[in-house]
């Protein structure tokens, strides 16, 4: 039997674990653990089930005839195969992590516990509203958290990453603009930017253009205005920026945006640094995503799951996407769906995905919010910035940072 | 604060060694008028570990919990008992807290974790190749739909009427911004699928059939005609999986043809969560890896010759690709792909099996028992462990008047379709393993009240 | 089953290279007669883990949860706030499912939290040197009691009215069998200590004296003078702690004199478990160390010269010492020890201080609050976070007719001295951090109508 | 500050560590981690708690005016510390442990998922009995589970460990022939016992002497026998024996001494190689303890908490100790304890701890219990059995297993 060919073999060895010095100081890999497998049998279960009467008379005539090929583990067995692989990791909780362009911080525990409440972990999105209203609430908590951070108008909860807010907001910003009739085809994302700005301006169906960069590291305002016109749509700009540092001119950025018809997208992965200090919608800011795994701690692990809401102003909030929570006059909390989208939200733009978003990224992040409060978020971005500094200067006689000297950095 | 490290004098020698006098010298790049000086507003300061776990235990108490009442909801998010072990495990540290595993070194757990999830859905699906996950099922089926068109060139997708409505929803959404055109439909209230219908409909313009299997109603359909209608026309089969527990029981997409299987992986190892994080699970044939959205992880060596793992083909990624990239997806589902692969590991193939066999016979018992109510009627033929009933009553008002008496009697098809009137009376019943005979004979006795 | 790696086809495997038929033959150093041939009469079969979680959470389901009512017990276990990262650590697999320490290459991590435990015990407590843990809080003072003859060479121990009668018990039943005196007497209800009289009966025949502080009513006696008075006669002073939080506020028994200081340390990360497992802490002067029962980490270095952690003093560990050994203790209370000083860890200095000072202060509200209500009086002058009321009524159907209004209101004396009519009316009261404003007024209101 | 000095420097360095091959196969130690009193700051804390006034005018005079010395760390730092340390255990999570003469296995994680069920962990032990009677009821579930597995009369739940359910099971035996007038002074302890055999006999008050082992391995069944006479009150004997072999005299040795009018004691810790196969009722026994954290798989822990229920024969029970679990006439479950032992259960020796035993081992170990049920106990048995076989035999040829040909071992 062969495992799954996506794992094929490069030709090359080594492939990017081979080059130079690794943080571990290994070079080869730790512990071997067996692949599932090599270890596993078809016949083994680390689950009791007895065997149920199967007719196969109500299956359509579809019944399995062949294996699968899913080997199984007792329940020791199981313990024992993935304890060993999370050996090979290295994570926050062993040490700090010194990597990109996330926010990697520590994942307070009460969080978990909060998450897996069976108030919020077992109930079922289709649940009556009127059963569920505690869950809806949560929503419309966070949220009202998340619109006053950031000064602006609304906020959309669906998307489920960072990359699916960014989509988000294009595509509020898209509907905007067809909404005035007057559809513009292009993005403009600085050369700097996370490889998902482009990517997701591509999959709105925009073409995207590159903003230079000054030699500051920042967005050169005259290559900006100079460029803007009546087929730019929006700009996307990463504030505080993937290499650290603040835009000093970002309200005058989205003067001219504006100025110019188009909206203004701002990346918010490094929201964290500015949070408590500085609010996106007093600098003009049109919509704006928010990783709560990164800003509001949520775990990462390893690669999700994630959440990414996005802020509106004022001009982009008639056309967030469905569903969304409501505190209605008699103080219920209720959704906005498809339902009664047409009487209470009509410009909808439609819906991102199945259901109402990451309830389990929502409750880690409201738990997370409610304990720091706004002193702690204040903190929290101040200290963030103290390090980046602080290490920085640190750095400065042994490395070559090459916007060191351009300003203060603010998370990296 | 007890989750900042930092004290006061750490914080005053800090500042000292940059340079700084106060810590707004580290924020002159912001403009004095965006600059807040002092707290927001209105907002509440810190609070205690007790108190937080207060607010939001008032929060979550006012839920009604589904393991703590008869309990019948589905379509596309099933209740299944998750054993102990596969918590414990993804909340290792080391799971828990590690980043996207960009640097393998320091990700060989994740990265052999994700190959051999891989491996898992890729079998189970019928598949060759599967990605290292997606969101959600709703967004994997939009991915399937785009990559169909890049695949043929074509711009038309025929979505069945099975198809969860959410998931239509999703699409159609995308949909009018990428110019794609899709041919959508409402399920009628009958035993039959529309298979016959989409067969019908495929022409040279269609990039794909979307088929839901079981679908939203519960039904099972043969793929295999559709598969070769769409073959013959040069259009692709995707098939979307919402219970992959089902294939444990039921033939998988990828023998009947299917080109793109994608699904909704939350049944194993993830529980309800109202409705998220969930797991996008995602298959094709080799043929196509290489429009694949996503990650994949893939099997390499390290620099001794031993047995190493990486993120493959990353050329893919939009951090490489930037505009050209096939998706923007970046952050994915992983700790909820670990929880997939763990409770998929725990069952094996033994196991899945009996889940599978246990689920329908449960199902079946259940749907007999509740069809046998006067004036209630069973709309499916076939089914795995969901099926519709016709009320004699309007469904809606139905389940509400169930929640009444303790029960939470299944989703009405008013709630996913408002409006329309044939399915006003349609009630979907979804009856796993974690169903009691006290909870069928409790919905029973409810349904009985509510249809008088 | 589940949790049995071995298929049949591995055990009929096993059995021929063993060069066995059956595995019968495996058993014949047994008796015909005494081998089961089959399964035990009347004993059910395997179960499902959803079947073992029904039947066992059903009998949970019966209990009145602590954190689900307004809640007031006290008297030798406490309810106190536990963060949630001391489960998620303590659940580690390497610390959960780790052998005893007695290979220490494989077990660094175990022995290095014993050793910072120790050195968190010994500063609470004032003392030199403290154990790796005992059992409980009440084997300990046994343990106390027997090593305090054994350094002093006598026989008789005086025990306060104040010390716990469940440890006043376990002491008496252990010397009924080795022949120790144990002086003991019944407290009274009253704001003084029984701190007098014990000064007066201390005699040169007497090995200790045992007093709990603060004491089974809450109260709080300074322990120099008996310290001293117990010095004059060569007899030893050992102190019993229930509360250690209680040391965040007030004086440590080491700095009042005490030679031998145990404690219960289930206040700390370990919960209220219906009374076990709990976590014995025993500390002493140095000078006593060799006398003392139970394990000690002790720092060393290893091969390389790095600094690790072994047992030291094992020699005094029962497989050494065999029938002169000092304590028969073996397993004893690691997982919990750990419980105690990650918590620890985490409140430190100034943690345990205002975590002290906030339980006192609650507990002074509540004292006021109670004490007004006509018939009901205080009993204590000085208390931490526990008192004890002077009721109109006897406090057993009292706290009967409480739980009946929802309330899990103190502990009544009569339940802890059956039959003690001066203690009849006594009910203890405690007031830890997690009682709200509300708790305390459903108890003022429930106390205030089971006083009518 | 000097930390516990409770860690002095032996003079000779490496000491047990620095001995041969080690099973990691490092000599030296692995990650260093400083010690918490290294790291943490008499300032720093990881619990947030509002600073309360406190007037001292209730504290007695006796307010503290030192400092502790005791070292806080944040909630990060704290869960790195102890990550960091946890890696430096070897656990059965990790692989087989191949030691001692203790029955390491695995730990269910469904165990510590029920014992955290807030109706058992989160219940006061002095609670109004009509408020725990689902924890009563567990107790004596598994009472009556340990009863008939065992073929005994009865059983004293109370102990908390091993040698706290030895103590409990001589003390037993000491009332028992205290109650007939006839106290003994001697308890008679195989070489080959474990350590806290003799050092229980010592401790309730006996003189312990040697019972020699023949060349096979076992009790020398003879030389026990000239041994016994009015001054033996007990003899302790481990079946399965620590060198794992079964003692076939069993039944012999128990009529024997209950001949020259003494009592059974057997030391169970290996019972786990013996359960669904043999009754130890049925071999003559007066008392056994049993490891709940061995046999019944509640976790090690590093060295515990455990538990240590002894069952007890006819002869022993009415004296067993307080408090213990009984099902009333009316199906409620009580439990006897001082107030209503003079009615119900006069002779008991007294008490043995504070409370009522070890409730979070015995909801695992009944979790346990249920999930293997009678069948899954006997396999389990039988699987320990033939482990350990199948080893030896594998090792035969490497090493030299003294017993090795004297027949079967049952569990090492
Ligand atoms: C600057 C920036 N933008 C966008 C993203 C994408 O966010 P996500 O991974 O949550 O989709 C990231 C993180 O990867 C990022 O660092
Ligand atoms: C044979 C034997 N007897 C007694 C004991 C003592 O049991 P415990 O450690 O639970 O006190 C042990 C285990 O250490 C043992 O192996």
């Amino acid at each position: 039997m062969t495992v799954n060919p996506s794992g094929w073999r490069p030709t090359a060895s080594g492939a990017s674990a081979a080059g130079g010095e690794t943080v571990t100081g290994n070079r080869a890999l730790m512990l071997e653990e067996p692949l599932l497998f090599e270890r596993g049998r078809l016949d083994q279960t680390g689950v009791d089930i007895a065997e149920a009467k199967v007719t196969g008379a109500r299956l359509g005539g579809l019944e399995r005839s062949r294996d699968i090929g899913l080997p199984g583990l007792s329940e020791p067995e199981a313990v024992r195969h993935y304890t060993r692989l999370s050996r090979q990791n290295y994570a926050i909780d062993l040490g700090l992590f010194p990597l990109g362009s996330c926010t990697m911080k520590h994942n307070p525990r009460l969080n978990e516990k909060v998450a897996r409440m069976p108030g919020f972990a077992d109930i079922h999105p289709l649940q009556p509203q009127e059963t569920v209203e505690g869950a809806i609430e949560v929503i419309h908590s966070l949220a009202q958290w998340l619109i006053d951070l950031t000064g602006m108008h609304s906020v959309a909860m669906s998307p489920k990453a960072g990359a699916h807010g960014e989509l988000c907001g294009l595509l509020c910003i898209r509907s905007a603009l067809q909404d005035r009739g007057d559809p513009r085809a292009v993005v403009l994302v600085p050369q700097s930017a996370h490889g998902t700005n482009p990517a997701t301006a591509a999959f709105a169906g925009y073409r995207v253009e590159s903003i230079p960069a000054n030699k500051a590291g920042r967005v050169d305002l005259d290559a900006l205005k100079a460029r803007l016109g009546p087929d730019v749509a929006a700009v996307m700009i990463t504030n505080p920026n993937t290499c650290g540092l603040f835009e000093p001119d970002m309200k005058e950025i989205s003067d001219a945006v504006h100025e110019a018809g188009g909206l203004v997208y701002c990346d918010g992965a490094n929201f964290n640094a500015i949070v408590g200090r500085v609010r996106p919608g007093d600098l003009g800011i049109d919509a704006m995503h928010i990783n709560l795994h990164k800003t509001f701690s949520t775990p990462h692990g390893g690669g999700g799951p994630g959440a990414g809401p996005v802020v509106l102003s004022e001009a982009l909030t008639p056309f967030a996407p469905l569903p969304f929570a409501s505190k209605m006059a008699d103080g219920s909390y209720r959704l906005v769906e498809e339902e009664n989208a047409g009487e209470m939200h009509p410009k909808a733009f439609g819906r991102m995905t199945a259901f109402h978003g990451q309830m389990g990224m929502f409750t880690r992040a409201l738990a997370y919010i409610l304990s720091h409060g706004a002193d702690g978020l204040r903190q929290v971005a101040e200290d963030a910035v103290l390090n980046a500094n602080y290490v920085l200067r640190q750095l400065e006689d042994v490395l070559d940072a090459p916007f060191a000297k351009s300003g203060p950095c603010m998370h990296e | 604060m007890r989750y900042l490290p930092l004290s006061d004098s750490d914080r005053r020698e800090m500042l000292e060694k940059i340079g700084a006098k106060s810590i707004d010298d580290l924020f002159v790049d912001v403009p004095r008028e965006a600059r807040l000086d002092g707290l927001i507003d209105g907002l509440p300061l810190h609070a205690s570990e007790i108190s937080v776990e207060r607010q939001l235990g008032a929060m979550a108490g006012k839920n009604m919990v589904a393991g703590q009442a008869p309990f019948f909801l589905g379509c596309g998010a099933y209740r299944h008992h998750i054993p102990a072990s596969v918590d414990h495990l993804i909340q290792r540290g080391e799971f828990l807290t590690s980043y996207t595993p960009y640097q393998p070194e320091i990700a060989q757990g994740t990265l052999q974790v994700l190959f051999e999830f891989q491996t898992q859905v890729a079998r189970l699906f019928g598949c060759d190749v599967a990605n290292a996950s997606m969101y959600d099922g709703s967004t994997a089926c939009w991915e399937a739909i785009s990559m169909a068109g890049r695949i043929t060139r074509r711009k038309k997708a025929i979505l069945s009427s099975g198809l969860h409505p959410h998931y239509v929803g999703v699409a159609t959404t995308m949909a009018s911004f990428t110019g794609d055109a899709l041919e959508t439909a409402i399920p009628e209230l009958a035993a039959k699928t529309d298979a016959e219908r989409l067969i019908e409909r495929i022409d040279e313009e269609t990039s794909a059939v979307v088929v839901q299997y079981p679908d939203i109603l519960g039904r099972i359909a043969d793929l295999a005609p559709i598969a070769e209608a769409a073959h013959a026309k040069g259009a692709l089969l995707v098939a979307v999986v919402t219970e992959p527990v089902a294939l444990g029981l039921i033939k998988s997409p990828g023998e009947m043809g299917a080109d793109i299987v994608v699904g909704e992986g939350q049944s194993l190892g993830v529980g309800l969560q109202f409705g998220g994080p969930y797991v996008g699970l995602f298959a094709c044939a080799e043929k196509f890896v290489r429009q694949m959205p996503g990650r994949l992880a893939g099997e390499t060596v390290d620099a001794t010759g031993k047995r190493g793992f990486v993120l493959t083909l990353s050329t893919r990624e939009q951090h490489i690709r930037r505009e050209k990239a096939t998706s923007n997806i970046c952050t994915n589902s992983g700790l909820c792909a670990l929880a997939f692969t763990v409770h998929m590991t725990l069952l094996g193939e033994k196991g899945l099996r009996r889940l599978a066999s246990l689920n329908h016979a449960r199902a079946c018992e259940g749907a007999d028992r509740l069809a046998a109510i006067p004036g209630v009627e069973l709309v499916n033929d076939g089914f795995f462990n969901e099926f519709t009933l016709r009320l004699p009553v309007e469904a809606r008002p139905a389940v509400h008047a169930m929640v009444e008496r303790g029960v939470l009697g299944g989703v009405s098809l008013g709630r996913l379709y408002p409006g329309v009137g044939e399915l006003e009376k349609g009630l979907v019943i979804a009856v796993t393993e974690t169903v009691t005979n006290e909870d069928v004979d409790a919905l029973e006795s409810a349904l009985r009240e509510v249809c008088r």
